[in-house]
């Protein structure tokens, strides 16, 4: 294993009251792609929202490159070179396509040259050109996943937070983000991926993760944790006739 | 026999965007119909024509022969036509319990007797089932808003069910569900299909569910269809790989 | 039909007034999502401020810098601080209602602190009128239109064409999100009350010549400006003036040729209509997609 | 126990829209109470006034009202508002506490309560003086009526324009208008729409103002008649010039060429920095009253108190902080000197003194 | 340990009922005043809470439709009606009145229907005052007469506040009656996701029009108490001010909640009454603690006690989250 990039040690912490996170503890090789599987309400979002600084917690660590980043503003992250680009919709309904995605320089250096990272941005998904000057709430679910994605990747991070990017885009599209996400990757960005769409993302990675309950049940190389027959069964879709506990 | 659902004609702009521009199909009753095609394709805005949620710029609908353009979403569901849909539209400070409740209340008895009778008009058992079914029992009595994505489009799935509808149109149900779950669904879907024959559209991404769920597949293109058929057929037409499933 | 052109230019006049205070109030909805209940009171005391100031010996300009300032401190920051930031989560409504308290203390504090008494207020703009299609027009009265303007255009360019202008809309409209790329949410609606704040004192600086300084004088303020605001469309701007001029032009037409007795309901219930039929206001955008 | 403080209470429009007449009412009431206090009170005992605010709310104002009488006040000042005065009147009169309170409306006085007393003019007095000069000294067969659209507006127009009736003088427009209005060019455009040989104005200080100026503005010849509240010191400093020629009859006002009402108003001034209207002066002058009627009976008294305040003439001689020579009819009404203002150049000019009848 | 809860819970209520009939024996008139236009004020909010917080439609008219109520009552008992008649009148006419109000809301929702609601309370002001032949317009109308209720005269304060009382104590159960049948769930519906509603079959326009009418209602029966305590009505009261005011009673009790309205009306009748204490400064003090309440508890006073409800819930559920079985374990 290479030098991680990020390090969660032990989280706990949840909403309010309620519990979620248990000690969850990963870390991420830097330059590589890593995939969080687990059924639904296992806490994977929640653990992105916590590496985000989006979530108190009640214990625990986070360490980017070395660096305690625990709590930090998501500026700070953004600027330390962390971007998360969150479950659901989350683009800016009553602005239009291209200033969408502008704001995703918000947090940029002055130095970079923010015009042309949106041309290219744009040149990556031409259905977000063609519309570029529509409001945004009026694109079409997949079209909005789309935007978001060219909005997080805009300042070239070197660590993506992605949570489920292939919810409704079309196979075509999952496809291309894929390719897109080992692009990255061979810039030396790493990858932290969330999917449900699990034995297309961990055939793409080099390590898998699998999160039970808020804990990390399994991390391992991605072609063995496909190749494990319990994930296979439980989280894979293997087996359908699983018993309902 | 006449079709459960029939849709003629069907166009939609918004401004000068044409999103629907003549769709034509029908559903057979009992039959699971997929419908697919790529981000912007029109496949949303179609469902909110035919269920009310959009007034079609042209076009017909029908139910059971019966022209329903333009009628309230409401009134389509008391037909027996129910949805599910894209982004989540739950209630977020119900509780998961009276999520279901609600879904189905106002299917059983009449406005005056749903004020005075029992005030979970007699579905508590039925929405305890569909929780269990779900796996979201320890969140039962947790409002809705607090559930994973997953979880929120799984309780806006069963939402769809609870009314015992005949026709669902249930629009990118399995986005975001756990593979496990979604083979669980499947099941759910296919029985129901049998044993009461209701009827269904599903609109997905996710090839593997649509084309082992479906026994006819639509495929949308810029507003228009494209193509119709079995799945064998649609997986092997150039066309469709071309605009939508890449290689 | 001179008569029906004094009416309407008058009319102008007294709209103008009531669109330099909209303004604030469509400007705090796009960019905060919030309705500020006390924004009548707020246009009413910078000017007891300065009045206050000037009480104390200093001339007149200081005092309007001095009131100016203040207002920031008191209408800007210390607002944003103890009564947005706590509420703002929580939707409209809590901040809405407590606006409507904050309205009735300021209005009962100028009423114990100063009077409760009408007072009249030095203009900057000087008194007298000038000619307009062959009417007399107080210069006061365009002061306030051009001001009015002139602010409407500023922060219409502001918030459509400047990235800051962007990042405020954004942090109004998903503050989870405009956080997640980076924008500093809590700036952008500090950096709205100050603008709104410095916006209510040279409101006030322009209308309490004409309106004179009274602690009830924000009631009226406020209830006509809410509705200017709704009807040139809450989400823009450039609605306020759209909306203010048109309410007061109608408000004095009805009077003149449909009923003193029922004038402030004549243009409730044409813009009732409006609003029906269109609902997003005069210039206004529709609603986003729903589904 | 004659040590102990005369207890008196106040319930007035201390916030809301008639919170400007309520709080002149209590500063004059204060003034009044410190001044007698300053010399030893009443037969030796101090005054003691609780102030309510009535919220400008009948419904609010009972409640004070109650609250004041179940302490057993010695008598019971305000409201200002005539329906305010309506709701508790009854109340005070189930009590048996006598009421001095400021409402101008005609019928107040005529339901035939024995504790009900005026302060000032009724309409059914003072609104029959400016209809005999408009028909006497003006000359004018078709008038123009502005009022404000409250209790206190309506009652005068309903009475002025009975009046007009009588004396077969036209209405020629009959203009409602709403307290704070901003704009009066619809109205000021009727009134030269009907041309009438006189406009009467009646309407609050500020809205005076505001109207004298758009009157001046579209060039409305027509000679401007009013009330108190036409020719006020305030509407004058409000108005400007355009205040010049404005007319009224004037039952109180501190611009009275009165020696005493001048002295009265710098003593104001000098405790409250601002010139009193004549809710100030009404609110003085009640607490005057009760001196006055206590001296009179020899004892601090509540029930003998309305018998003794009726047909009482209060003579400056004897009180000289009654300002000027007053007397009240069986009715609780008072009569009183009047005035009629004309404003020159900026400053009131008192063209005729209405003698007291008797 | 829930079936626990309720009994403290019955336990609690009838403390206070016995509470509001005994204490108040040996108030004297102003207090017995006070606590009836509570009691009044509470019915009119409830019926805002059924609208706004319930049904999420913003009103600002409620104040209008306790005029219209006062005024019915004014007018025909003063033409020697009985009040219960008067009573059925206004409850007809407020339930058709509010349910034609409804229909905007069926276009328009948040700030333009609040717009429209005040545009319509200001209309009924002005009716109220220029309408001189039906209302006697500024004048107002006086003498009120109180009731006889079952052969009880209420004409002394203290059986006036016990006719209020009751009143109150029937509406509440009827208001506990409809909240939790399904009409109450349907109502938090549209609230919540008017869209998903919809598409659940429930009639969204019947169920607005119904919130607005059933609440208009309320204000109504508000208003035919309202005259006869003050026995007098004149339009003043009913201005938008008084629409605010039940608002800000709504929002501060907690809206959405069914005791909300109590407090919000204990806060906004009482607390100033309790703050005159400091004369000049009471509406200053009083719009002080609106605010330090709103900022501690933006979801009104009962949110208070909700957060604690919720996060008792919140810790069951994560107790039984930690109970669960990790699926890997079992497998293994
Ligand atoms: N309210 C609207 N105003 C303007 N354009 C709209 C509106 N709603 C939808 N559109 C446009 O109509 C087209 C079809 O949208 P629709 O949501 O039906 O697509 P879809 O097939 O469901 O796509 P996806 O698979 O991404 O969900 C899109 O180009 C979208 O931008
Ligand atoms: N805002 C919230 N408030 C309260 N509870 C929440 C909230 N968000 C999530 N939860 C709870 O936390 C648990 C984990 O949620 P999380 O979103 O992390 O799940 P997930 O693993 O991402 O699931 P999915 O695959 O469905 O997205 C769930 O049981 C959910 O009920
Ligand atoms: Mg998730
Ligand atoms: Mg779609």
């Amino acid at each position: 294993m290479s030098e991680p990039i990020l390090d969660v040690q032990n989280l706990v912490g949840g909403y309010g009251k309620m519990t979620i996170l248990n000690g969850t503890t990963f870390s991420v090789p830097a330059g590589s792609i890593t995939t969080v599987i687990g059924p639904n309400g296992a806490g994977k979002s929640t653990v992105f929202k916590a590496i985000f600084g989006l979530l108190k917690l009640r214990e625990g660590k986070v360490i980017f490159k070395g660096r305690d980043v625990t709590g930090l503003s998501q500026r700070a992250l953004l600027g330390a070179g962390i971007c998360y680009i969150p479950q659901g919709r989350n683009i800016f309904g009553e602005l239009s396509v291209r200033h969408n995605i502008e704001l995703g320089g918000v947090a940029a250096p002055a130095n970079i040259d923010l015009p042309a990272r949106v041309e290219a941005a744009l040149d990556v998904f031409p259905v977000l050109r063609k519309k570029a000057d529509r409001q945004a709430s009026t694109l079409s679910g997949g079209e909005q996943k789309q935007l978001e994605i060219a909005r997080g990747l805009l300042l070239e991070p070197q660590l993506v937070l992605i949570d489920e990017p292939s919810i409704g885009l079309s196979p075509l599209m999952v496809q291309q983000t894929f390719d897109m996400l080992k692009q990255l990757r061979e810039r030396g960005v790493s990858v932290l991926l969330i999917e449900q769409n699990a034995r297309s993302a961990l055939e793409i990675s080099d390590y898998g993760i699998v999160l039970e309950l808020g804990r990390t049940r399994i991390i391992d190389k991605a072609d063995r944790v496909l190749a494990d027959p319990r994930v296979g069964q439980l989280f894979l879709g293997g087996a359908m006739e699983e018993t309902v506990a | 026999m006449t079709a459960i659902l029939d849709v003629r004609d069907v166009k939609k702009s918004f401004g000068g965007i044409t999103a629907v521009n003549g769709v034509s199909f029908d559903v057979q009753e009992g039959e699971i119909l997929g419908l697919i095609g790529p981000n912007g394709c029109g496949k949303s805005t179609l469902f909110n024509c035919i269920l009310g949620q959009l007034v079609p710029s042209a076009g017909e609908v029908r139910v059971d022969g019966k022209l329903v353009t333009g009628q309230r979403p409401s009134e389509l569901n008391r037909l027996g036509v129910s949805r599910t849909f894209q982004l989540l539209q739950v209630f977020p400070k119900l509780s998961v319990r009276d999520n279901l409740i609600l879904a189905g209340q106002e299917h059983r008895g009449s406005m005056l007797s749903r004020l005075l009778g029992p005030s979970d008009a007699g579905l508590t058992t039925t929405a305890d089932q569909m929780i269990g079914f779900f796996k979201l029992e320890h969140l039962a009595n947790e409002p809705a808003g607090g559930l994973s994505c997953g979880q929120q489009k799984l309780l806006d799935a069963a939402m769809a069910f609870m009314g015992g509808p005949r026709l669902v149109l249930l629009d990118e149900p399995a986005g975001g569900v756990n593979p496990t779950m979604l083979g669980d669904l499947k099941e759910r879907l296919i029985a129901i299909n049998r044993e009461r024959r209701a009827t269904f559209v599903v609109i997905e991404h996710n090839m593997e569910f649509v084309m082992s769920l479906c026994s006819r597949v639509m495929v949308m293109a810029e507003g228009k269809v494209l193509a119709i058929g079995k799945p064998d057929e649609i997986r092997a037409n150039p066309a469709v790989i071309e605009a939508y499933l890449g290689h | 039909m001179s008569n029906l052109l004094d009416l309407i230019v008058a009319g102008l006049a007294t709209g103008a007034i009531y669109a330099l205070v909209a303004v604030g109030f469509t400007l705090l909805w796009q960019t905060s999502q919030t309705i500020n209940f006390a924004q009548g009171e707020f246009v009413m005391l910078p000017a007891f401020l300065m009045l206050a100031v000037m009480h104390l010996g200093a001339p007149f300009w200081l005092a309007v810098l001095v009131g100016v300032l203040l207002s920031a401190l008191l209408l800007g920051l210390a607002f944003k601080m103890l009564l947005v930031d706590p509420m703002l989560r929580h939707g409209v409504l809590p901040l809405a209602i407590a606006t409507m308290a904050l309205a009735i203390g300021i209005k009962e504090a100028v009423k114990q602190f100063f009077s409760a008494e009408a007072s009249p207020f030095p203009s900057i703009v000087p008194a007298g009128d000038i000619s307009v299609l062959g009417r007399a027009i107080s210069l006061q009265s365009l002061g306030v239109l051009a001001v009015a303007i002139l602010a409407v255009v500023g922060l219409t360019m502001l918030l459509n064409r400047t990235s800051l202008g962007h990042q405020m809309q954004a942090a109004a409209q998903n503050p989870t999100v405009a956080r997640i790329i980076g924008v500093p949410v809590e700036r952008m609606i500090l950096l709205t009350f100050l603008i709104n704040a410095v916006l209510v004192a040279l409101a006030s600086l322009l209308i309490t010549p004409i309106y004179l300084a009274k602690f009830s004088s924000g009631e009226v303020l406020g209830q006509a400006a809410f509705i200017a605001a709704i009807v040139g469309g809450f989400n823009q701007v450039r609605g306020a003036i759209a909306g203010g001029l048109l309410i007061g032009v109608v408000d004095n037409l009805a009077a003149a040729y449909v009923s003193t007795q029922y004038r402030a309901a004549v243009p409730m219930l044409l813009l009732i209509l409006m609003i029906l039929f269109r609902p997003q206001g005069l210039l206004g955008r529709a609603e986003e997609r729903t589904v | 126990q004659s040590g102990a403080p005369i207890k008196i209470a106040n319930v007035a429009e201390l916030s809301g829209g008639g919170a400007t007449v309520g709080n002149n009412w209590k500063n004059g009431i204060d003034l009044a109470v410190e001044e007698i206090n300053a010399k030893g009170g009443i037969l030796g005992r101090k005054i003691e006034v609780s102030h309510a605010d009535s919220q400008s709310n009948p419904g609010v104002a009972r409640a004070q009202v109650q609250k004041a009488l179940d302490g057993e006040p010695y008598v019971l000042l305000g409201p200002g508002y005539s329906g305010s005065v309506k709701v508790t009147a009854p109340l005070a009169a189930e009590a048996g506490i006598t009421q001095i309170m400021g409402g101008e409306a005609a019928e107040l006085t005529q339901a035939g309560n024995k504790f009900l007393f005026r302060t000032s003019f009724g309409q059914q007095s003072s609104m029959p003086k400016v209809a005999k000069y408009i028909n006497d000294e003006l000359k004018a067969k078709s008038v123009a009526v502005v009022w404000v659209n409250n209790d206190f507006g309506r009652g005068g127009r309903d009475v002025i324009t009975k009046e007009f009736n009588r004396l077969g003088i036209k209405v020629a427009a009959d203009l409602s208008t709403e307290a704070g209005q901003a704009d009066f060019a619809a109205d000021v455009s009727k009134i030269k729409a009907a041309a009438p040989d006189a406009v009467f104005i009646y309407v609050n200080e500020e809205e005076s103002a505001r109207i004298l100026k758009e009157i001046k503005r579209q060039g409305v010849t027509a000679p401007l008649i009013g009330e108190t509240t036409l020719v006020g010191q305030k509407v004058i400093e409000l108005a400007g010039d355009a205040a010049n020629g404005a007319r009224g009859h004037v039952g109180l006002t501190t611009d009275a060429p009165v020696e005493a009402v001048k002295a009265f108003r710098d003593r104001f001034v000098k405790k409250y920095n601002y010139v009193p209207d004549h809710n100030g002066l009404k609110g003085y002058l009640a607490i005057y009253m009760v001196k006055a009627t206590t001296e009179k009976m020899g004892k601090v008294d509540s029930k003998a108190f309305a018998d003794t305040l009726h047909g009482l003439t209060i003579k400056t001689s004897t009180e000289p902080n009654i300002l000027m020579d007053v007397t009240f009819d069986q009715n609780g009404d008072i009569d009183r000197q009047g005035f009629l203002v004309e404003v020159v150049e900026g400053k009131q000019v008192v063209k005729q003194v209405l003698p007291k009848l008797n | 340990m829930s079936k626990h809860n309720r009994l403290l819970l019955v336990a609690l209520s009838i403390i206070v009922v016995a509470g509001l009939i005994i204490i108040p024996m040996n108030f004297n008139r102003y207090g017995l005043y006070i606590l009836s236009q509570w009691a009044v004020m509470t019915i009119a909010a409830m019926g805002l809470n059924l609208t706004l917080g319930y049904a999420g439609q913003v009103s600002l008219a409620q104040g209008a439709f306790v005029g219209i109520g006062a005024y019915g009552a004014a007018i025909l008992t003063t033409h020697g009606w009985p009040l219960i008649a008067a009573l059925g009148l206004v409850i007809v006419i407020c339930f058709v009145v509010g349910w034609l109000l409804g229909y905007p809301a069926l276009r328009v929702q948040h700030h333009y229907l609040a717009f429209v609601t005040l545009a319509f309370s200001t209309l009924m002001f002005l009716v109220f005052r220029n309408e001189s032949w039906l209302t006697n317009g500024i004048y107002g109308i006086s003498n009120i007469p109180r009731p006889e209720v079952f052969g009880f005269p209420t004409r002394k304060p203290l059986p006036f506040y016990y006719l209020c009382l009751g009143s109150l104590g029937l509406v509440t159960l009827a208001m506990w009656w409809l909240i939790r049948s399904p009409w109450g769930r349907a109502f938090m519906a549209l609230r919540e996701n008017p869209i998903r509603a919809q598409s659940l079959g429930i009639d969204t326009r019947r169920y607005t029009l119904m919130a607005f009418a059933i609440g208009s209602v309320l204000g109504g029966i508000a208003g035919v108490l309202y005259a006869p305590l003050t026995q007098y009505v004149d339009p003043v009261p009913f201005n938008l001010q008084l629409s605010l005011d039940l608002l800000m009673m709504v929002i501060v009790g907690g809206s959405g909640f069914m005791l909300g309205p109590f407090l919000g009306a204990m806060i906004a009748v009482l607390l100033p009454e309790w703050l005159r204490f400091a004369e000049g400064y009471y509406l200053m003090l009083y719009a002080a603690a609106v605010i330090v309440l709103l900022i501690y508890s933006p979801s009104g006073i009962l949110g208070i006690l909700d957060r604690y409800l919720s996060s008792r819930r919140t810790q069951a559920a994560s107790a039984l989250r930690a109970a669960a079985q990790s699926k890997l374990e079992a497998a293994q």
